[in-house]
């Protein structure tokens, strides 16, 4: 998929963020009611990013996420049921209960994966890509970080190591203007993000993250580049948190006019309506009927799936049998 | 004496210092205009402003590196550290900067810091962000490590750190943040290096720290009703540690279990049972019980979860074991 | 069985899987052009290319990682960290990564790596150069942790790290390098997870690894002359332990030493203290006696340095008290 | 000293380069004899980064260094006597003997200090460069780091946060084409590290290391502007090491036609030239006479000077006193 897509494609793409945005509304319920546990971190305003990128790569590519990934694990093609299994912590999840919602992996289908740690899946992800590479292997690596995961010193070393050997591995920087609660002008020295590019001698490029497709074809135009062997890209997208960093977060700290300007830019609604104008409003209600469908199924089967049993502790903590 | 949330009262100890004493700067992740993601540094970059209650980039190494620079030349940084989980991130700095330089830099400098963070399971946080790593940092020499366990001494710890001439790793516990208990109103010091015995008892001596403290005091309580008097030693700080009372302790009961979150493996516990086993060898009936969390990632799922970390129970079954044995 | 320095008995070991098994690759800072700082990686680059034989930037956090993401998808990596001092700066990929993915992603991924690197003090190399953290890493579930005392087993274990499907960090000994011992020809496979029993004995167990089983050995030899027989266990693997042979020993001797290199405050001698503790509590005759560092970072000046690290001397006298409080 | 250097003050320059390659050369002699301990680091060919920058400095500025500070040490004052004797582990030297050659600290003279962790200084130097700013101190700090250092996460955590804040603080980059052994072409991104200044929106400038003066002047651009109150800048010098990493180094890696290339670039014989030209050559013969003395006298200090006494260890790990 790395033309420009089609409007099949464009209406996939959109019934994906609505399955986000739905399967996050389902698990701020569900929070609310106490029924999920830890802290939650959800994407609303940010869909497009996750799945415009995602949408560019094959299955035999591999993403690494970060803490706020949903989008990026159904992007992936995670199975949504399996998905929310392993966030309600059941005995079903993709991990079987024991990742929780940042630490989703689902190798089946390219998810390697989840991480809670601040750009600690950058330095993976570069092991990952010289897999790859040694082993001459046409895949790429996309690895999704944050504006506030580009202050750190693993997202430097892995950028230096990247740039250097030309891995097959894209950088997607999602910089929604926060790192928890600190804006990014408190936090980075630099506004653009991909202005550091250079720094590492591969090249940077700035989309619009609340347009599915412009971050799709810029990811796609990245991953292109990676896969010809020419090495890394940073594709930084512009994007912006609706919510709170959360389900704990007692808010105070996003200005109600920030908030504001970004609400019309909800990638979600904008790309409902150019649908609209192409397909038709039926389509579009088609879709989100769908999405909702596929939420409820996803929810029910969580619910109803099994917590792990304690027994299972017993394996122990080495994998058996040698190599 | 007021009654206070744990939470509560680190905040009043961190306030009291900061009007105190101009030296004192707070810095960390999002400590500033949100006050902390456990509210320990609510309204203060209000009162003293961007300069003195910093936020921070994501960049854990230059928390705790700016801490050793800033309290090198003079200022008294607080320093905080989300989670015990991303101390491994900065640990380079304490174990080769702070550790290393007042020594052999020939005294010429003191970095009097403290290093805030929180840990602990339980919280559905996952295998990132429930570890108890105090066993690590309580291992580097010059370093002080300091685990409270109530409120009152988490208010009397946290300004005795901030006094002391050491850096001093502030470790509190994310399950306690919210408990209550009576705190002394104004300056209160608790002094660095000594044990509370938290509950006296004659057949049997419980070791604990931070949350397991809570959990040693419901197992004693359980035990009580079955006519086993425990006594509960609250460590409260790791290093320096306070071998008197502890080993004084177990010389009366003959007989000692020691409780640690963190993995039982290579954990605080070894060294907790390892110098009690040599200093009360002649007065114990029984082997050191030491419990600690499975050795192995915290899981997600509450079951699991709830299965790899000790609790009042566990305790509670392990010292009756002790006492037995000790008849035995 | 050829005779060979240490340094060679790993480089065999490294060269004899590089060759058997294509997935194996080697990555580090020095060990391509230059062959490694202790040139345990010589002439490798020129026989299998800079593809699978690679000088990485300074970058420990992306070495450590690297082997984590390399291994899930295939590659067998021999990292390098050239100073275990240096490993607190990819403690997070051990503590974060590496122990936790291949559980808590439920068994999906194997994390078949070895992280090589090398500590010890006496060579004036510095507070930074110069320490001895094993217990750090011993703390960590899901990780091997592996240390050989002698060239055959320098050999043999490092082998079976490379092929084992799990991460394993092997720490070597600056001051074994150039020790020379009998090594078998081709391939030689040491079981990780079984101690060793260097010499045996019937007085005394002394419990010991890496350098300090040398020292060990000396210490036995003087006990000799003065007629204490001492059984000397190397332990090889500090991770997973071998309980069964160590506590065997104490329960025929009654008493024991044991050894380590690292500080001793919290340190793997409190996990060995505390298990034979335990284990051993009725066959005790004498506390366990724990030699470790001094609680203080290593000093670079000669006196003081060798001041702070335990020796045979030590060890004998250790010893000595011992078994006379055996009998007295 | 933050115009162009007078004549005499080239002079002093030219002599304390002379005074680091002499004490180097001493400590190489030391060191075949088996009279010094561990691998030290000489930077012969370096020198002129060193000394040139330091002079840029007033008294109560700071300097962090790196494992590789002779020259840094010598530039920011540190007594030649007691840092050979703490070169040599003796009770006389600057830390008492504790810390060694990578170790070496001098409060007095501002010098906090040298550090054999690669790019471990450099949080350090930022805490140290938010206490001038905090206290409204016009100091500056000067953090030395080599290109291999450039690589580490520190680095960048480093300059960021530097920048964000404004801090006083020069980062200053000896460029000597090499980590240990590997060429930096094999370890860096790019070829000018400066071109990372970008990134953090600092000025970043790039310097002929082999000329003393071109150093002095643009470190002390640097430091005006630090001490300006408007941040950091990354000054990169060219140059290039001579020798091997350490004592222990056993060579093979260099090519013999880059040491050939760099040797007519040695910046004592070119600035000896230079001052002839412009003071007579007598006048740099008794330069260099001085250096050899003062090296001389700082060599029999060291060797006459006590080992530490063992009883000293009793002290204690902590520092004792409330603050
Ligand atoms: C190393 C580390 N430091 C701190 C945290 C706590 N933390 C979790 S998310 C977050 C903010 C991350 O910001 P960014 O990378 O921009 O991602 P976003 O939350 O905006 O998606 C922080 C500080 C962490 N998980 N890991
Ligand atoms: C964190 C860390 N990694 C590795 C080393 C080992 N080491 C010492 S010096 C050095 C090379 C440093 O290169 P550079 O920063 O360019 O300084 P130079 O030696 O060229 O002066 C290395 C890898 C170290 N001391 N610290
Ligand atoms: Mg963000
Ligand atoms: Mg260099």
């Amino acid at each position: 998929m790395q033309n420009a897509p089609s409007l099949e494609m464009q209406a996939e793409l959109y019934m994906k963020m609505q399955v986000v945005r739905l399967l996050e509304e389902a698990i701020g319920r569900l929070h609310k009611e106490g029924r999920t546990r830890g802290p939650i971190h959800r994407c609303d305003g940010q869909e497009a990013v996750g799945i415009g990128a995602t949408a560019a790569l094959e299955r035999e590519d591999i993403v690494t996420s970060t803490h706020r990934g949903h989008a990026h694990y159904v992007g992936k093609g995670v199975d949504t049921g399996r998905l929310m299994a392993e966030i309600m912590g059941r005995a079903t999840g993709t991990c079987r209960g024991r990742g929780g919602h940042m630490l989703v992996a689902d190798r089946e289908v390219g998810l390697l994966g989840g991480c809670g740690i601040v750009g600690g899946a950058l330095p993976v992800a570069v092991g990952q890509a010289l897999a790859f590479q040694v082993r001459r292997q046409p895949s790429v690596v996309l690895a999704f970080y944050g504006d506030g995961a580009a202050q750190i010193g693993a997202c430097h070393e892995a950028m230096n190591a990247a740039a250097l050997w030309k891995l097959p591995l894209v950088f997607l920087c999602e910089h929604n203007l926060y790192g928890l609660t600190v804006h990014a002008r408190a936090q980075s020295s630099v506004a653009d993000l991909a202005s550091r590019a250079a720094g590492y001698g591969i090249p940077g490029e700035i989309v619009d993250g609340n347009d599915v497709l412009a971050v799709h074809a810029a990811t796609a135009r990245a991953v292109q580049r990676a896969r010809r062997g020419e090495g890394p890209t940073l594709v930084e997208a512009k994007t912006y948190r609706l919510l709170g960093f959360s389900t704990s977060d007692v808010g105070g700290y996003q200005p109600a006019e920030e908030v504001a300007a970004w609400k019309p830019r909800d990638p979600i609604p904008n790309m409902a309506a150019r649908l609209a104008a192409e397909l038709g409003a039926d389509r579009v209600a088609a879709l989100d009927a769908d999405a909702a469908a596929e939420v409820e199924r996803a929810v029910a089967f969580a619910l109803e799936s099994p917590l792990p049993a304690i027994g299972e502790l017993d394996a122990g903590e080495y994998v058996k049998g040698a190599a | 004496m007021a009654e206070l949330r744990y939470a509560e009262a680190l905040h009043a100890a961190l306030l009291g210092e900061m009007r105190r004493d101009p030296s004192v700067v707070v810095f960390g992740e999002d400590v500033g205009v949100y006050g902390g993601v456990f509210k320990v540094t609510r309204d203060m970059q209000a009162e003293f402003g961007p300069e003195r209650v910093r936020d921070t980039p994501i960049s854990e190494q230059v928390i705790a590196g700016m801490a050793v620079g800033a309290s090198m030349m003079g200022l008294k940084p607080v320093a905080e550290i989300m989670y015990v989980d991303f101390l491994p991130l900065c640990l380079d700095q304490l174990l080769n900067q702070a550790s290393v330089l007042p020594f052999v830099w020939g005294d010429q400098v003191t970095l009097p810091f403290v290093l805030r963070t929180q840990g602990g399971a339980g919280a559905g946080a996952g295998a990132q962000h429930s570890k108890s790593l105090e066993a690590m940092v309580a291992h580097i020499p010059g370093i002080k490590v300091v685990m409270p366990a109530t409120p009152a001494d988490a208010k009397g710890l946290l300004a005795a750190a901030i006094r002391d001439p050491n850096p001093v790793v502030f470790i509190e516990h994310k399950f306690l943040y919210n408990t209550r208990g009576p705190v002394p109103d104004g300056e209160h010091l608790v002094e660095i290096g000594k044990a509370a015995i938290a509950r006296p008892g004659s057949d049997v001596t419980i070791v604990a720290s931070s949350r397991m403290v809570l959990e040693s005091l419901k197992a004693a309580e359980a035990l009580a009703a079955e006519g086993i008097s425990a006594e509960v030693v609250d460590i409260r700080t790791l290093r320096p540690l306070d071998t008197e009372t502890i080993v004084g302790s177990v010389r009366r009961t003959h007989r000692c279990v020691v409780v640690n979150e963190g993995w039982r493996f290579g954990g605080y516990g070894a060294e907790l049972a390892a110098t009690i086993g040599e200093l009360a060898f002649g007065w114990l009936d029984a082997p050191v019980a030491r419990l600690g969390a499975l050795d192995m990632p915290v899981p997600y799922s509450q079951p699991l979860e709830l299965a790899t970390i000790p609790d009042a129970a566990r305790i509670a079954a392990a010292a009756r074991d002790a006492v037995r044995a000790g008849h035995g």
